[in-house]
C-alpha cells in the first residue's frame, strides 16, 4: 500500500476528490495547510506598513492506496489538480506498512 | 420656496390619521382649555426631537445592512462588503446633501421632480424674535431623517450583488441611486408630485425605500450575473452558507430596533397627544409584524424542509418589518402580525424561487425588500379607508418601472465602461484580498500570522 | 375597565417618591405661577415618550441576551441559540398581546389576575375634541413597554437551558412563561394585586422579571440535566468555554445600554420636572450599580483564583444591573454602588456553587438573575422607607414558589410528551446541525465549504 | 456652590449661538405671545431629556471602542482588551463620581479647579413647592452626562497600548486618569476655569476628551515601547493585522451612532425651538463630517496604496467625528464635509507616520483623537467669528502640556514600582492566557476544546 | 521506529489520549482534518437550496513508536476508538527513519 | 528522496522557514497541529471550574529534500528552532519513493 499525499489549490478539491471517487478510491482525509514554494506570497500594504504573507492556502489530500491503484491514482490527481500556472502544487508517495479500518479490524488492502 | 414645499408635505400628512400641524393648530382655535394643550413652541421642539431620536435610530440601520450582509456573505468577502456598507452610508448622505434632497422635495409641487442644487437649512422665522413654529420643525432634523432613509435604500442593493461586483462600480452606482434614482420618485409621493396627488399611500416607505432598493438590487443582479458556483452543472443552485450567523443575526435585530425609527418618527410629528398615540400604536404594530414575519418562517421551513432555517427567520423577520412599513397606523395589533406574516410566507417562498430563475441575490434582499414591500403596499388599502387598491398599483408600477429603467441604463454604462465585475481570479480568492488586500479575519484559514509566534 | 386598571396602576405609582399624575394634578392646583408649569397634553407627550424610548432600549436587551448567549456556548450551539433567541422575543410579543397583558392589567383590583382576552388600545378620551389627557400616556407606548419586560424574562431561561434543550418543547415553554407565569404573577404587583396592596415593592422588575426567569430557568436545568461531559467521572464541574468572547462581551455592553430603559422608564412618567428628576437619578444608579458590579468581579476573582475572569466580570455587571432593578431611585450613588457590588459578589460566588450542585447553567443566569434579583429585592428597604423586610421576603417567596410549581409542571408534560432534550448524538454533533441542519461558522472547523474554491 | 458653578457653564454656553437658559429666559421677557413659547417647567424636562439620551449615547461608544479594538488586536489578545473596556467604562464613573465632577465642575470660577469630594446631586429648588426651575436641569441627568465624557477619553489609550500592556497598571492608570487629568484640564475650560475666561472654544471636547485621551496614550506608548516583532530587523514597521475587521466596523458603526448624542447633547439644551434649530444642525454636520472622513479615506488609500484600506477608512470616519466635535453647530454641511475630510486626510498620513517613528500604536488613536482633535480645535475661528487662532493654540497646548507631564510622571511611577509591561513571554503567548487565563475563541487554533466530541 | 497515523472520530480523542499515554506512549500530535470514505456526508436544505456536506469532520493523530510499542498501541487506539458505527476511521503505519528530540538532540528511539 | 516532518514552537516558524530557505529548500507545506508531550498543558480556572488544557499548539512542517540536502535541513531546522526549554518538539524523517511536480509533470528529484 501507499500512501499518496497531494498538495492542490483550494479550489481544485472537488475535482481531485471527484475523479478520485471515479476511479474506486473510496477513502481519504484532507486538510487545510499553508504552502511555501516558488508561488511567491504578495506584499501588501496595511495601513501603510508592508505587510508579507509568505504563506499560500492550499489543501493536503492524504489517500492510502493499494499498489495496483497507485498509477491511475497519480493519473488523476495530476489531470484534476492541473492549471499549468505556478502554484499547482505537489504529489509524493510514501510506503505504507500496515493499515486497519477500526470499525471491522480488517486489515491491509482490506482496509482501505 | 421652503414654504411651498412644507405644504406639499403638510398635504400628503393629511392623509394620514393624526396630522401634527392640522391638531396644534386645531389645539389653538379650539374652545378647550387652551393651558392643556400643548404650546407651539414646544410642539417644534417635540417634533424636532422625534426627527433626531428617528434619525439616529435609522442610521443605526446601516451598521443592521452591514452585519447581516457580512454574516451572509463567505469570509473571503467580509471585509469588502463591510467597506461597501460603510462607503455607501456615507456617499449617500454626500449625493442627498448635493443634489437628493432638493430634488425631491423642493418644488414638486404635483409634478415629477424638485429643484436642483445644494441644500441648506432656513429656520429664520423660529429664529425671530417673534419666533414663528408654524414650520413645526427645525429644518436639518428633517432633513438628516430624509438622509438616513436614502441610505437605507442603497444598503438593500449591496447585500444582492455582493460578493462578486466591483468595488467603484458599484459605489457610483449607489451615488446614482440616492443623488437621482430615490429623490426624483421620491418626489413623487413624499415630495408632493403626481402619486401624492392620486392619493398613493406609503407611509414610511415599503415602496419609497424598500422596494426601490430591491428593484436596483434586481436589475443589477440580473445585469451582473451569478457568483462562480453557484449553480451546478444541472443549472440547480448550490447553497453557499455565510460566515457568522451571529453576526447576521446581530444586523437583524439592529435592523429590527432602527425600524422604530424608521416607522415611528414618520409619523412626523410628535406635538400633540394625538401624535403620541399614533406613534406608541405604529411602535406596537412595527414590532408585531416582525414577530409575526418570525414565527411565520419558523413553522413554514419546519414544515417544508423539515429542519427550521435560521437565516429564513431571520428574513421573515425582515420582511415583516418592510411589509408594515407602508402602513404601520391603521392596523390593528392582529392585523399588523397578519401584513407580517403574509410577507414573511412570501419571503419564504420567493427566495428559493428567485434563486431557480438564476437571479444571484446573496442575502434575499430581493425577496425581503421588494416582494416584501410591494405586499405592503398592496396591503394598504385593507386597513386605511383613504387607499384605494388601484392608486397602490399604479404607484408601485410606476416606481418599479422608473427604477428598473434608470437603473439598467446605470448599470449597462458602468458595464460597458469600466466594467462591473471581478474577474474569476479575483473572484475565486475573494473581494477581500482582490480589492482591499487584506483579510477580513487574516489569522484564521490563510495568511501566515496566525502562526507566528509574535 | 382601562380607567380602573390605570388607578390600580395609579396607585403602585404613589409610592414611589415622584408620582407622575400626582404632580400634574398638584402642579395645576397649586398656586405656583401657571406658565412655569408643564400643560397635561405636553405631559401626555413626554410620558408616552418615555415608554416609547424606554421600549426601544429594553427591545434592544433581546440582541443583547442574543450576543451574550451566543458568546459564551460553544460554536456547534451558537445558531440554533440565536433563533431561540430571536424567536422567544417574537413569541412572547405575540402572548403578551393575547393573553398575558390583560391578564396582568385588566380588572386584577387587589387579586391574583385580570381578564382574559386580546388587548386592543383605547385613547378615546385623549383623542376626543375637549382632549382628556388624564390617562397620562398613550396605551399602546405603555402596552409596548410593557411587552418588552415579558420578554427579557423569557430570555434568561435560554441561556441556562441552551446547548440541549430541544428546540420546539423550549419555544412551547416560552409562550406558556410569557402568557401565563408572568402575567399572573406580574398581576399581583404591577396588575395591582395582593402584593402591592401589600406594599410590595419592586420597581423594574427584579423579582417580577429577572427572578422569574430565574426561577423557570433553575427549574428547567433541573429537570434538563447537565449537559454530556459536564461533570467528569469524579462528579466535578468540566469548564466548557463558549465560543467567543468579544460577542458576550457586546452583549453584556447592549444589555446595560437597554438597561436605561428598563429602569429609566419604569419611572412611568417625564411630564415634570420631578419625573425628570427622578429617572436621572436612575439613570446614574443604574450605571453605577453595573460598574459597581464589574469591579468587584475583578478584584475578587484575581483574588480567588489568581487570574481575572472576564466572563465573570460580564456576569458582574449584569448582577449589578440586576440588583439595583428592584429600588433604582431611592438610593444615593454611593448606595447603589454597594448594592451593585454586593449583587456581583453573591454571582461570583453563586456560579460555581451552582456548578457544583450539577446544576448546569450555561452562562451563568440563574446566579445573575435570581440570586440578583433575590438581593436586591431584599435590599430595597435599605434605601426605601417605605419598604419593609418581610414583605419582600413574602413577595420573593410567593412569586418564587408560584413560578417553581407552574415552571415545573410545564417542564414535566413536555418532557414526558415530546421530550425535551436532544438525544446524544444529536447533542454531540450540536443542536445546530440537529435542529437547523446547519452551523454558525460553516466556514471554519467543519463542513467543505472553506476549501471549496468557489 | 452648585449655582456657582452653572454660572460658569452659563458663561460658556453664552459663547454659544443658542444659550438655552438665555432663550428661555428671553422668551419670557419678550412681548412675543407667551403661549407660543416653552413651559419653564417643560424646558427642565426637555434639556434633562437631552442629557440622558445623549448619556445613553455616550455610554454606547464604551461597546463601540471596545469592538474597534476587539476587532484591530490579534485573537490572542481579545479577551484581555474587552476586559479592558469594559473595567475602565466602570473605574472612570467611580473615580468620576468620587472626585472628578467636582474637581471639574465646582468653584473653579475662572481659576485651575474645583473642589475635592463626592458629588451629590440637590435638586431642591426644581422640587420645592413653588418650583423654581432656573437651574435648567436635573443634576444627575448632567452628572450622568458628564461622566459618560471621562469614559471616552479612558477607551482611547487602551486602544494604543494593547496587546502589551499589564492589566493592573493600566486600570490604575485609567483611574488616575478619569479622576485627575482629565477633570483639571476639563475644569479649565468647561467648568468655567482661566481657558473658558480666554474664550477658548471647544464644542463637545476635540481638545478636553479626545486630545487628553490622545496625549495619554501617546505618551504611555513611547514609555512603554513597541510589541515584539514589530519592527523588522532593519527598523521597518511589519503590519499585524487585527482578528476581526467585521467587529472593527461594528465598533466603527456604533461610535458614530453614539456620537449623536456626543456632540448633539454638548448644546446642553432642548429646551427652545433654538435649542432644537442647533442641535439638528449638529447632527447633520457630525453625520456629515464622518461621511467626508470615510470618502477622502477612501480615495487617498487607493490613490497611495493602489487599494482600498478598510480600517483606514474607519478610522477616516473617527477622524471626521473628532475633528468636527470642536464646533459642531457653526459650520454649514459643506464645511462640516471639509473639516472631516481634511481631519480624515491628515490621519491617513499620520498613522504610518507615527509608525515609523516607532511609536506602535495598535488602533490608531493617537492618530485619530490626537491628530484629528488638535486640527478640530484649530479649525473652530474658520466657521466660528467668536474663537480666534491663537486661543485655540493656547488651549491645544496647554493642556497637550498638562496631560503630557502628568501621564509621564504616572507612567514612569507605575513603570518603576509595579512594571507596566507583560513579559516576553507572556507577550508572545497573548495577554488572554498570561492575564486572563482563557482565550477569546477558545474553539479556533488553539486549545483542545474544539477537538472534544462533547 | 513507526509512524502510526489514526484518523479517528473528533469524540473519541480525549479517549485515545488517554489510553495510548497509559502504556506510555508519550507523545503525539494531532490536526483536525476532513475525512472522506464511506459515512458519507450529508446534504441539507439552506434557504431552499441543497447543501452537499461531502467531508466529514476527523481527527489525525500522528504518533511516533518504537517498533516494540507498536502492537499495543494500535491495540488502544482501536480499542478507544471503535463505536462500531461507519466513519471510525483508519490506523495506518509508515516507516520512520530517522528522529531527533530539537531540545536535547537526542535521536531515534531516544527522542521519542 | 525524504519527507522530513518537524513539529515546532508556532513562534520559530519564521526563522526555520528563512534558515531552510537559505540552504536551497525551495518548497515547504506548514499546517496548525496540537501537540501532546512533556510540555504538558495547564489547568485553568474558568467561571470558578477546571479547565484543562492538555494540548499545545504546534506547527508541523512537511518538506520533501534531496537525501543530499536532508543532513543540513535537519541541522538548520534545529537550530533555528531550539530555545532549550521543554516542548521544542521533534524532527522525524520518512521514505518517499516518488514525487511529482503537478504543474510541470516533472518526477522525482526535479519535482522538488
Ligand atoms: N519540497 C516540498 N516539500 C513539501 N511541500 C512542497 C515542496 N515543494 C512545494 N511544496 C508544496 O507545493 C506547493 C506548490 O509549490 P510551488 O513551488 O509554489 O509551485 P509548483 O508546484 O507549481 O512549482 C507549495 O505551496 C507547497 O505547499
Ligand atoms: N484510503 C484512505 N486513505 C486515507 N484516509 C482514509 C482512507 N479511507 C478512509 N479514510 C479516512 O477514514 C475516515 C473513515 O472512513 P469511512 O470509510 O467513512 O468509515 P470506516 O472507516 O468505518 O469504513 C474517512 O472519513 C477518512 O478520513
Ligand atoms: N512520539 C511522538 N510522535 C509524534 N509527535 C510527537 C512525539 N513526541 C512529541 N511529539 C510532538 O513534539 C512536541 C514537543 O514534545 P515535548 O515532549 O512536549 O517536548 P520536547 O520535544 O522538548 O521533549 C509535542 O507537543 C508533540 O507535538
Amino acid at each position: 500500500m501507499k500512501m499518496i499525499i497531494a498538495i492542490i489549490r483550494p479550489s481544485r478539491l472537488e475535482a481531485v476528490k471527484d475523479s478520485l471517487s471515479a476511479i474506486g478510491v473510496e477513502g481519504m482525509t484532507v486538510s487545510e495547510v499553508q504552502g511555501y514554494g516558488r508561488q511567491k506570497g504578495h506584499t501588501e500594504i496595511y495601513r501603510g506598513a508592508e505587510y508579507a504573507i509568505s504563506f499560500v492556502p492550499k489543501i493536503k489530500i492524504e489517500t492510502v492506496v493499494r499498489e495496483a491503484q497507485m498509477e491511475s491514482a497519480i493519473e488523476e490527481i495530476k489531470k484534476a489538480a492541473q492549471t499549468g500556472k505556478m502554484g499547482d502544487g505537489k504529489i509524493f508517495v510514501l510506503p505504507v506498512e500496515f493499515a486497519m479500518r477500526i470499525r471491522t479490524e480488517d486489515s491491509n488492502e482490506a482496509a482501505l | 420656496m421652503k414654504r411651498l414645499f412644507d405644504q406639499m408635505k403638510g398635504r400628503m400628512r393629511l392623509l394620514r390619521a393624526c396630522a401634527a400641524t392640522g391638531l396644534v393648530v386645531s389645539a389653538l382655535l379650539a374652545p378647550a382649555p387652551v393651558f392643556a394643550a400643548v404650546s407651539e413652541e414646544t410642539a417644534f421642539v417635540f417634533n424636532t426631537l422625534l426627527f433626531l431620536i428617528g434619525g439616529f435610530l435609522v442610521m443605526w440601520m446601516a451598521a443592521g445592512f452591514c452585519m447581516l450582509e457580512a454574516g451572509l456573505v463567505r469570509s473571503k468577502n467580509v471585509a469588502d462588503i463591510c467597506l461597501k456598507n460603510i462607503s455607501l452610508y456615507s456617499i449617500a448622505g454626500i449625493m442627498y446633501y448635493l443634489i437628493g434632497y432638493r430634488l425631491m422635495y423642493d418644488g414638486v409641487d404635483g409634478g415629477f421632480m424638485g429643484a436642483i442644487g445644494f441644500w441648506s437649512p432656513d429656520d429664520s422665522a423660529a429664529l425671530a424674535e417673534t419666533g414663528d413654529f408654524s414650520a413645526g420643525y427645525a429644518a436639518a432634523s428633517d432633513w438628516f431623517f430624509q438622509m438616513v432613509f436614502v441610505a437605507t435604500a442603497a444598503s438593500i442593493v449591496s447585500g444582492t450583488m455582493a460578493e462578486r461586483v466591483k468595488l467603484v462600480p458599484f459605489l457610483i452606482f449607489t451615488a446614482l441611486l440616492t443623488g437621482i434614482i430615490y429623490p426624483i420618485q421620491g418626489a413623487w409621493h413624499w415630495g408632493g408630485g403626481w402619486l401624492s396627488e392620486m392619493g398613493f399611500a406609503d407611509f414610511a416607505g415599503s415602496t419609497l425605500v424598500h422596494s426601490v432598493g430591491g428593484w436596483a438590487a434586481l436589475t443589477g443582479a440580473i445585469i451582473l450575473g451569478a457568483r462562480l458556483g453557484k449553480y451546478d452543472a444541472h443549472g440547480r443552485p448550490r447553497a453557499m452558507p455565510g460566515s457568522s450567523l451571529p453576526l447576521a443575526t446581530l444586523g437583524t435585530f439592529v435592523l429590527w430596533f432602527g425600524w422604530f425609527g424608521f416607522n415611528g418618527a414618520s409619523q412626523l410629528a410628535l406635538g400633540s397627544a394625538a401624535d403620541s398615540i399614533a406613534i406608541s400604536q405604529i411602535f406596537a404594530n412595527t414590532n408585531m409584524a416582525a414577530a409575526g414575519g418570525v414565527v411565520t418562517a419558523l413553522i413554514l421551513t419546519r414544515i417544508i424542509y423539515k429542519k427550521v432555517d435560521l437565516t429564513m427567520s431571520l428574513n421573515g423577520a425582515l420582511a415583516g418589518l418592510v411589509a408594515i412599513t407602508a402602513e404601520p397606523l391603521t392596523p390593528s395589533i392582529g392585523q399588523a402580525i397578519i401584513i407580517g406574516s403574509i410577507g414573511s410566507a412570501l419571503v419564504v417562498f420567493a427566495i428559493p424561487f428567485i434563486d431557480r430563475l438564476k437571479i444571484d441575490d446573496v442575502v434575499g434582499a430581493i425577496s425581503v425588500h421588494l416582494v416584501g414591500g410591494i405586499w405592503g403596499t398592496l396591503a394598504v388599502p385593507l386597513t386605511n379607508g383613504d387607499a384605494s387598491f388601484l392608486t397602490q398599483l399604479i404607484g408601485v408600477v410606476a416606481i418599479g418601472a422608473f427604477v428598473i429603467v434608470l437603473s439598467t441604463i446605470f448599470w449597462l454604462i458602468l458595464k460597458y465602461s469600466i466594467g462591473i465585475r471581478l474577474d474569476e481570479e479575483a473572484e475565486t480568492i475573494g473581494s477581500d484580498i482582490a480589492e482591499l488586500g487584506l483579510e477580513a479575519y487574516p489569522e484564521f484559514g490563510g495568511g501566515s500570522h496566525k502562526y507566528r509566534g509574535t
